[in-house]
């Protein structure tokens, strides 16, 4: 590139943000938690190598997707119910590095689940981030039911939910997404469509190329987004959050993203993905991407990079170390949290 | 008090309840304008508006689930399913989610429901429209599950299902809806989730049984009481959580013990019944736990022959009680 | 009308069944057929009001859309995997009404289900039309898998199926179309929208005026007809079918039609209709739009039609006495066809 | 004759099967080119090609809707539920549709399939990758129920099980798929469904079992055998239709009965086991029927401890069998 195309391209991308209303300082916030939670994520695969976490799930490749949609959210108000691969969505709406490295660990404290749930299965009240099963889609219908509700209280909040492309062929999504449409509610899904469900091609899930093309069917807006575009995916979440805010009804969000992990630690991909396409797809680089644009935009020099990484880092040890010195959860409180304990109320 | 239907009570318990706390909502197929097939929802509507009392899309899976996330969310959902038959699309919504919020969150979230579901045979509904299913919710935990038999415990026990902080199966027998009659008290009163009831004291052998077979095993019992044999009838109403107390103590009485149910009865929540009362009674029986119930056979077929051929009946209950009593 | 604009509207109509092909005689056979349909639909009600049927369901006001989408099939070889409406579709592949008056009496002989089944749960395995449950949606997915195994084994056959606009909205629903959407299947869902699922209005079902919008969601075909438009209904079916055969993969048609009757007999839907709108949907008789334009197109004499009248009703009337007079099942055939009674093949 | 696997059995079953009938196909998430995230069908897919070992896409209800389909037009299909804790959403499909083609159409459809499904728990699986399911389906007239414990009862049966005429719920401990080898005969075989088999003869006490509670059952019988208790083994293999006269002929043996299983007590297999054997094995027991199965809770948690706190152990089966042969 010349040094007057760099430039104009430099201004182009300035000006994305800056449309967007978007403060450097927010950029910066956003870059920081994508960094964060890739740092976690890897640690979780070299925990996993050790010995010490059973069970990996990740979100490499999906970190503008959830970082930009998150960014559209206001905490604690707008809720999410989220899937598996969120680690990035929940930590930018306020579950810390620590909270998700005691699930890890199955440990006592952990929030989400007191170490009764499978690592990435997030929850967190105080941050309206609900509990999910295993059990893909299901929770697309929850997601629903809160914006139900929060209308009928009067409230006002948004309900996101996000899943795979590959979940959006369960009944499950259908009927959460038709049940939204009639009711014109409050509500968001954000599918991360990233190809491959496990080991099963797009191809052989759906009948189209964006499951966006659903959504005139449910009688809402739908939108494709490049999920490696943190800020295409902030400004498509947050003229959904005003849709839904002002009556305007319920939005389906495709982010197309990258996995650039096997489906988990269970799995490898190079059995079903040819090589040409795995190296193609790891070149997509969300992380990477909004660094460039960030250095690009002269907003992040070098060195705040590297204290941002390292103090990132720096985090994920704490929290790892702390979390595998914590208490694991009694082997007779698996009676515990059946019914109330208080009773009927 | 006023002589009224089992649907009654039920109907009298949503009004009190939507009217005592405005986050009561009913959700369902049909529930709205039409007050729902059986009318249990009559008059809501027009009481507390559509969205209160909404008609939902056809989609019991939704129906749940929009019930479990509107109770995330501060609402307390009573879902109405059509007909028990069509519960098993929620499957997954109750089993995997309702059940198991609260649970799987270490206590943080609660998911207080009621899934109301008429079901149950006898007025020629065919395979599809007399199910009865509460076997497969009384095996998992984190659910309630409560039959009534009587409009005072319809009542009584729906408004406790609508405040429990937990989710609560609540199954209607659909034969009972206008069959059974009986008094309802005046004024508020709440029949608590769990404990059975001893609806005939007997001493010579204890009937357990809920819904329709409680009446069933009552007429029976009558029938044979001329014959000299005193049978008590144990109405369980609540299977989950099981009131063991109850039934044991009146097995210790008896020594002689038979579980009625109209469901399949490989599997039945009979089964438990029975696995309870011989693992935990052993010492006090005389003569091994009767099993009255339907056939092994998919369900209830429309034509009346064999509709009659599987629903267990008074004369059926009779012959079982005379040779459980002779044995 | 003047004359003149009657004579051309008249032309017009015939160009419309001349471009479709269709003699005269399959004209009268169609007419016929929806003819018969209807004349057993009312005496269904007449026995119910006597006591003798327990439950009756109706297809009144659906007969065009059925009839003319089965006459674009070829009987026994494509597959119906229908609903409780379905008489006239069922009548016109090849049920007669002694059949179905066997099931309404829940005879032994009923070949639908020996009496087993509420009446309208039709089966016919000669004529490729499958038995199903109550369960809304469920043979929409069956379906599919008719098309798929007949694609295996190399068979010229396609498998429809037939809904209520209100059965759309379960899961089973999107899971089928989306399955036969992925492989492009000679597979054809016909939604018989009547405005109503039970008490259900439209509005409250779903956020569209024809779910032909999800065809699209679906990578197939969608259309939405005039239900009441026999040769409307036949072309687009015809065109499915044609699709189907060619491997051009699935097709949804919405037929909007009208139902005349209430959901059942356990139903009165004037508690929930207002009168007007019951009076004009009454309006929409598709017998008597069939029977005008073959009228108009000089097809169809007063006496033909008198005649094909008065068979129709002595059909049913023969059907609905040796169906009294017959057999009940035994009671202890109860436990027969749990299982093979072959064993283990 | 071979040592080999659990699944290895499963796996020459089926390629023997697709090889034998080439209406035999297989369908299910990441079948395919995986060959299944337990590597079942691994190699079917280069063998038989894409439209015979098909990836489906993730929607339980339409793998078994499609496989019902399919079967009544003239395949025999072979689905995978993945995780036997995902077959809930199919649940409608399989009961209300699989088990009832046959008798609802008085005999006149057929639906020969398989529904293949890993279960069970002590494999860190937490709350969704370890349920047991058995129960929901062993209750379903029109199912069959097969549970195999060994490699050779695991290809034998399943064998069976794609020639039957009917459908068969096919469930496979996870744990037991590389934990449990043993021989498995060279050329074709098959094993009946129906019978049990007695794993370990006994006198003082009768163990029933299936899945890997069997090997549970063994272990712990081997070390009370010191003990001087002798414990008869029997592995259900079907739970559906259940072999009775098995059992009732060790109960009339031994005169001491218990049933293990890894499902949540209340209303699992074992209540029904328990009441047949109390019910119609009355006179011959000198001890209530025992019950060694997991507590009920939702589900297995994930951390180890608790886990551990679920799952029957030998240890714990054999605690239950000093206390049974001592009462
Ligand atoms: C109902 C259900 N079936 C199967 C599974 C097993 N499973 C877990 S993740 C997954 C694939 C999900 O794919 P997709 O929705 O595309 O999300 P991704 O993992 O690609 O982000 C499957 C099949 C499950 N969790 N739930
Ligand atoms: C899964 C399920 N839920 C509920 C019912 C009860 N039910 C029978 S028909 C019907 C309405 C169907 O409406 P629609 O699909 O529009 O068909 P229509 O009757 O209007 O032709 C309902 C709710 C059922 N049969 N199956
Ligand atoms: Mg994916
Ligand atoms: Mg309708």
């Amino acid at each position: 590139m010349s040094e007057d195309a760099s430039a104009r391209a430099t201004r182009a991308r300035e000006l994305r943000h800056e449309a967007l209303g978007l403060e450097p300082e927010r950029l910066l916030t956003m870059y920081r938690q994508m960094v964060l939670a890739r740092a976690i994520d890897r640690r979780m695969w070299v925990l996993n190598r050790q010995g010490k976490a059973p069970f990996v799930i990740s979100g490499q490749g999906h970190e503008a997707a959830q970082v930009g949609a998150a960014a559209a959210l206001r905490p604690g108000v707008d809720w999410l119910c989220p899937y598996y691969r969120d680690l990035a969505f929940c930590l930018a709406l306020g579950l810390t590095p620590l909270d998700f490295m005691l699930s890890v660990f199955a440990r006592r404290d952990d929030p989400s689940s007191g170490g009764r749930q499978m690592p990435s299965h997030f929850s967190l009240p105080k941050a309206h981030i609900a509990t999910t099963s295993s059990t893909v889609a299901t929770q697309v219908i929850h997601a629903v039911g809160i914006a139900y509700a929060a209308r009928a209280r009067g409230l006002d909040e948004v309900a996101v939910t996000c899943v795979g492309e590959g979940s959006t062929s369960k009944g499950d999504w259908h009927e959460g997404l038709n049940f939204a449409g009639v009711h014109r509610l409050p509500f968001i899904c954000i599918v991360q469509d990233n190809d491959y469900a496990i080991s099963v091609p797009h191809r052989l899930q759906m009948g189209v190329d964006s499951v966006a093309a659903r959504a005139a069917g449910y009688g809402m807006a739908g939108v494709t987004v490049d999920g490696g575009d943190l800020l295409a995916v902030y400004e498509a979440t947050r003229e959904a959050v005003e849709k839904g805010r002002s009556g305007r009804g319920p939005t389906l969000i495709v982010a197309k993203v990258a996995r650039f992990t096997s489906h988990s630690s269970d799995d490898d991909q190079r059995r079903y993905r040819p090589p040409e396409e795995l190296e193609a797809m790891l070149r997509r680089d969300p992380v990477e991407r909004f660094r460039t644009y960030l250095q690009q935009a002269s907003l992040l020099s070098d060195q705040d990079d590297e204290r941002i990484q390292q103090e990132c880092t720096s985090e994920v040890d704490r929290a790892v170390q702390i979390a595998e010195a914590a208490e694991p959860p009694d082997a007779s409180d698996i009676y515990r949290h059946v019914f109330s304990e208080s009773g009927p109320g | 008090m006023a002589v009224k239907t089992l649907i009654e009570g039920v109907r009298e318990a949503l009004d009190e309840e939507m009217a005592r706390d405005e986050r009561v909502w009913v959700l369902g197929e049909d529930v709205g304008k039409k007050g729902g097939v059986f009318l249990a929802t009559e008059g809501l509507y027009a009481r507390y508006g559509e969205a209160r009392v909404l008609d939902t899309p056809l989609a019991e899976s939704a129906i749940v689930g929009v019930a479990v996330g509107s109770a995330l969310n501060g609402l307390v959902p009573v879902a109405e399913i059509q007909f028990a038959d069509f519960i098993h699309p929620a499957f997954d919504q109750i089993v995997s989610e309702a059940a198991r919020v609260r649970y799987r969150s270490n206590g943080t979230w609660a998911c207080p429901l009621v899934i109301r579901a008429p079901f149950g045979g006898g007025v020629h509904g065919g395979l599809y429209h007399s199910q009865s299913v509460e076997a497969f919710y009384a095996h998992v935990p984190g659910l309630k599950v409560v039959i009534p038999s009587t409009p005072e415990d319809a009542k009584g026990l729906l408004k406790s299902a609508v405040r429990d902080p937990d989710p609560v199966m609540f199954f209607e027998h659909k034969k009972t809806y206008r069959l059974i009659k009986g008094e309802i008290p005046e004024g508020e009163y709440l029949t608590p989730i769990g404990p059975a009831v001893v609806r005939r004291e007997g001493s010579k052998l204890t009937c357990v049984a809920w819904g329709l077979m409680t009446h069933y095993c009552l007429e029976a019992a009558e029938s044979v009481a001329g014959e000299g044999i005193s049978a008590e009838v144990i109405d369980l109403r609540t299977l989950q959580p099981l009131d063991r107390e109850t039934i044991l103590r009146s097995v210790e009485k008896t020594a002689r013990a038979m579980v009625v149910y109209e469901d399949n009865l490989t599997g039945g929540f009979g089964a438990e019944i029975a696995a309870v009362i011989a693992g935990e009674g052993f010492e006090h029986l005389d003569a091994p736990v009767t099993r009255v119930a339907g056939p092994d056979v998919p369900a209830m077929p429309f034509n009346r022959a064999q509709e009659e051929a599987f629903m267990p009946s008074p004369a059926k209950i009779a012959d079982a009680m005379r040779k459980l009593a002779t044995y």
